[in-house]
């Protein structure tokens, strides 16, 4: 019959307008802002830079890998130096052009460090062109909390790792071979 | 709460407490401006314009799960005539730059324009191409930048929301005239042209002023 | 431009001669012709794509495609870039599967520098590559049936199901849409059970969810009348015209690179390839949907036949330095809109000496002007919709 | 087999074992093209990708025959590689490489008589290279608008110069967007 198909197709419109009362499968409406949906751990938006316990005192030491690897080119950094003018492992600027980063978190693989991650925050809308999207050292940090609380497995790991890292510096670097010592069981 | 204004914005001059207090009472008071900027903001119909990446992103602001509709955005006109705001969603490269500012100036008044994602704002990721207008703010005012390659959906809901707030804040107020009060301002921009290297002028100096970058040293 | 022009001694100006900025000569606007500029502002040509028609009444009788619009120097950028500096940019290519293009990209890396890929980076490969066919194929009817006049329903149930599958494209790689997700000899993060778990859910849904959509549309009287016998693209033709991917296969020609190259594990899966009969719109919108259910069987067998721990990043592998040895490489898979290439050039440094994109979607459109000769205008628009393009990829 | 037949049938061909193509003249560019598009052994009707590449003149180490190390100039030239895939005999790819005399006037013949495909990929490589394809039926800029003078993929282009605002700047971006501070602290200009 002629017509056949359009009148299928709107019962399953029908199907599916009086489904979304019932089924969230059909009503997959989010309102946002009331309603924000669980953010996704794994989710990148814009870098950031880990402090431990003050934010002057970052993770990183201005190596500028990232800076080097960042396909746009939109991180700039100037490491800082001392009053004798020595280099020191702290960035004095440390600058991300929001207005370029295409959040592709090759900054994040590359640091040796641990140091910058990616952000959730994604409402930045501004109406400076210029300033309003060069965020700068201060803006970017955000605290190892911070880092737990957006992303607690992988801060974890981080955590576990780093703390590996300093409990092997700390031990004297090229331990001697002692098969007594592993022999003997542990007291 | 502004005070001292004239004329139509008598309204708005009115004391918070006894607008309250009259709503108590059942009598509704608004001013005409507080009337004027709730229908411009709650019927801004973008354009139907997509340039690149961003435009799927918009696409799924407007689909079912982010419902741009209960912003009263969802019209996406396919004319310019009957548009109020432009997304520029994508990157704008040379050989498009002419024809968005074209479109642009097509559009009548008022009229926004948000810059969505990287590309739009300042070229973003492919900045350093040779054929991509590093941000269309070279050509057009842009009233909203959203970051983000590309943003997600919830960030141009959030970028819509922060144009809202924008056009609350507009006055009728007739000694700060807006700019489409202005009689002598057409608000049309001078449409680039194809240049044997670049377009020619490479920005409309007239309005976009750089600031000095802030690198001196490096 | 004579064809036998001297090949040496003609000095630089005369040999570009004198530039033409017309597309039509002064007898387009002559007579009863009509100049339509179809775009690049235009609401059915899925980005910023331009056609130069020329109507008789309302028949098509020539057309040209203008391209450039969206071309962002892809190639160029990626010249002075790290070799890994161009796999987020590879991204924004064919910006609706990320996955697929990504997978191009490794895969001629990985061939130009003898790269292996652990078995587990290979299903995973594998099932991120058919959840973005499904992507694309969906999105592709929505927007086929929008260009139809079907606007909103149809693309609407597409964006909802795509929606469910960028989610997992979220939790695995941290984006929606611009994944950034494989690695030379590998990929960037594992899959979690429980992200395995969702796939199997959207994989059990999707039959239903393709079943209802067909139920919708594909049995329309408009859609039949409108896409059936128009468009016709015969197969002699598209194999000559280096079309690829499902345009190829409507018109007949069983030429699926997954059974050819066999790339990656793709001889691992039993699947089948649908072909066309007339190679007209309809059996390209029918073909996608037939293709979506095999990528089902193919994702169904992939999921069943993972290994449940293992590499997923080959350990040569290296992120910083890469320097592949000179040489050259081109490597190409199935793409969710054909043949998508990469062809290298390294001179052994940090940055590709020439990094060209064979794009699907621009090659494929050699073939527009034939499709839509004697067509009405309105068809233009179907049967440009039915190519399956994306801006990015063909301008790139 | 196939090999060492195709090599008999046109001496003038030479097999590139680095690239693993083969480097065809320019003359006889079609007659080549047009025997692997009929041959029943080789059945290339597919002619994939056309890519475009750019040889600066460089100066290259090639060993004599004495063992001894000799450098010499090479001119630069503009070089095109086709690659061929046979749909029916499913084989490939078959790679082509075709040089020009030179990179002041590049010229080649046109594949696109024989190949459709090459239609568009051509022009694009007129566009962004500047090699003019001889016999093509609509050699016009592609991506860029026909205006434009240069050819932005040939490895000495120079960009335009519009870094004004550059505040995360490297390299060869830092030196652009200082000169053009210098520049723009100089007297105003007149901006056409």
């Amino acid at each position: 019959m002629f017509g056949l198909g359009l009148i299928k197709g709107l019962a399953v419109t029908a199907r599916n307008l009086i489904g979304s009362y019932f089924d969230r499968e059909r009503m997959t409406t989010v309102c946002y802002p009331e309603e924000i949906r669980p953010p996704i751990e794994n989710f990148r938006n814009f870098p950031f830079l880990v402090y431990d316990e003050r934010p002057d005192d970052l993770r990183c030491v201005a190596c500028k890998i990232c800076e080097k690897e960042c396909p746009p080119q939109c991180i700039f950094i100037i490491q800082r130096r001392d009053d004798q003018g020595r280099p020191v492992k702290q960035p004095e600027v440390f600058d991300i052009d929001l207005s370029v980063c295409m959040s592709c978190a090759i900054c994040v693989e590359v640091c040796p460090f641990d140091a910058i991650k990616m952000d959730h925050k994604f409402d930045y809308p501004s109406d400076n062109r210029f300033r309003g999207l060069l965020a700068d050292k201060m803006q970017l940090a955000r605290s190892n909390a911070y880092y737990h609380s957006i992303r607690p497995t992988e801060a974890a790991e981080v955590d576990a790792r780093l703390a590996a890292e300093t409990a092997k510096k700390a031990k004297p670097a090229p331990l001697p071979a002692k098969p007594n010592a592993s022999a003997a069981p542990s007291a | 709460m502004e005070q001292g204004r004239t004329g139509v914005a008598l309204g708005a001059a009115m004391d918070d407490r006894l607008k309250s207090e009259l709503q108590r009472a059942g009598i509704f008071v608004t001013s005409l401006e507080g009337i004027y900027n709730w229908s411009r903001r709650s019927s801004v119909w973008p354009l139907q314009f997509g340039l690149a990446c961003c435009a799927i992103e918009m696409i799924a602001t407007a689909a079912a799960r982010y419902d741009l509709a209960r912003f009263g955005a969802e019209v996406f006109r396919p004319t310019p005539r009957q548009a109020d705001l432009m997304i520029v969603a994508g990157t704008v490269t040379k050989k498009m730059a002419p024809q968005v500012v074209r479109i642009y100036n097509q559009m009548p008044e008022p009229k926004y324009v948000i810059a969505m994602g990287a590309c739009a704002i300042s070229g973003g990721p492919f900045k350093q191409g040779y054929n991509v207008l590093k941000g269309i703010d070279r050509y057009l005012p842009v009233d909203v930048h959203i970051p983000g390659c590309p943003p997600r959906p919830e960030a141009l809901l959030n970028a819509l929301m922060f144009l809202q707030r924008k056009i609350d804040r507009q006055t009728l107020d007739a000694s700060r005239p807006l700019r489409w009060y202005d009689p002598m301002d057409k608000a049309e921009f001078p449409v680039p042209s194809y240049g044997a290297h670049d377009l020619t002028p490479s920005s409309n100096r007239a309005f976009w002023k750089p600031e000095a970058t802030p690198r001196n040293e490096g | 431009m004579t064809p036998d022009a001297p090949p040496s001694g003609a000095p630089a100006e005369s040999l570009y001669g004198p530039r033409s900025y017309r597309v039509w000569g002064d007898d387009a606007l002559a007579g009863q012709f009509l100049e339509v500029s179809m775009g690049p502002h235009h609401p059915s040509t899925h980005g910023v794509f331009r056609m130069d028609v020329v109507l008789d009444g309302e028949t098509v009788v020539r057309l040209k495609p203008v391209f450039g619009y969206l071309h962002r120097n892809h190639e160029k950028l990626a010249e002075g870039m790290s070799w890994l500096g161009s796999m987020p940019y590879t991204d924004r290519l064919d910006y609706l599967c990320s996955m697929t293009n990504n997978w191009a990209y490794a895969l001629a890396v990985e061939k130009l520098a003898g790269l292996g890929v652990p078995e587990r980076a290979e299903y995973i490969r594998v099932i991120v590559g058919e959840l973005t066919r499904l992507v694309n194929h969906i999105c592709l009817a929505g927007f086929l049936l929008a260009d139809l006049g079907a606007l909103g329903t149809p693309l609407l149930y597409a964006f909802r199901e795509r929606e469910k599958i960028l989610d997992v494209f979220e939790e695995i790689s941290g984006a929606r849409m611009m994944c950034n997700y494989m690695r030379f000899g590998g990929v960037r993060a594992d899959l979690s059970p429980e992200v395995l778990q969702k796939i199997a859910r959207i994989v059990d849904r999707f039959p239903a969810f393709l079943d209802e959509f067909e139920r919708l549309v594909s049995g329309n009287e408009i859609l039949l009348s409108r896409c059936q016998g128009v468009g016709v693209l015969p197969r002699d033709l598209a194999v000559n015209a280096g079309v690829t991917g499902p345009m190829l296969r409507a018109s007949g020609v069983d030429y699926d690179l997954r059974k050819v190259d066999r790339y990656g594990i793709y001889d691992r899966f039993e699947f089948r390839v649908p072909l066309g009969e007339h190679g007209d719109v309809y059996d390209r919108y029918m073909l996608r949907i037939l293709e979506m259910r095999e990528s089902i069987s193919i994702l169904r067998q992939a999921l069943a036949q993972m290994p449940e721990k293992g590499e997923i990043l080959h350990p040569q592998a290296k992120l910083r330095n890469f320097r592949p040895k000179p040489g050259e490489a081109y490597g190409r898979i199935e793409g969710p809109k054909g043949e998508l290439g990469f062809y290298l050039i390294s001179d052994g440094g940090v940055c590709p000496y020439r990094y060209r994109v064979r794009p699907p979607s621009f090659i494929n459109l050699t073939v527009l002007e034939d499709m839509c000769l004697g067509q009405k205008v309105a068809d233009v628009i179907v049967i440009f919709g039915s190519v399956d393009i994306v801006l990015g990829e063909a301008d790139r | 087999m196939n090999a060492e037949r195709f090599a008999a049938q046109f001496p003038g061909v030479q097999w590139d074992a680095a690239t693993s193509s083969w480097i065809v003249p320019h003359e006889i560019l079609l007659d080549v093209a047009n025997f692997l598009k009929t041959d029943p052994e080789f059945r290339m009707e597919m002619l994939s990708n056309v890519t475009g590449v750019d040889r600066l003149p460089a100066k290259v180490k090639t060993k004599g025959e004495d063992g001894k190390e000799t450098e010499h100039e090479r001119p630069g030239y503009l070089e095109v590689v086709y690659h061929f895939y046979s749909v029916s005999r499913k084989q490939g790819p078959l790679v082509l490489r075709c040089r020009t005399e030179g990179r002041e006037t590049p010229i080649l013949p046109s594949i696109t008589p024989l190949f459709r495909s090459a239609e568009f990929q051509e022009r694009e490589i007129f566009d962004l290279f500047g090699i003019v394809f001889s016999g093509h039926p609509d050699l016009r800029r592609i991506l860029m608008w026909d205006e434009f003078e240069d050819f932005p993929m040939r490895k000495d282009y120079v960009e335009p110069d519009d870094y004004e605002w550059e505040p995360t700047p490297h390299d060869a971006v830092l030196v652009k967007a200082r000169r053009r501070q210098v520049a723009d602290s100089a007297p105003p200009r007149h901006d056409a």
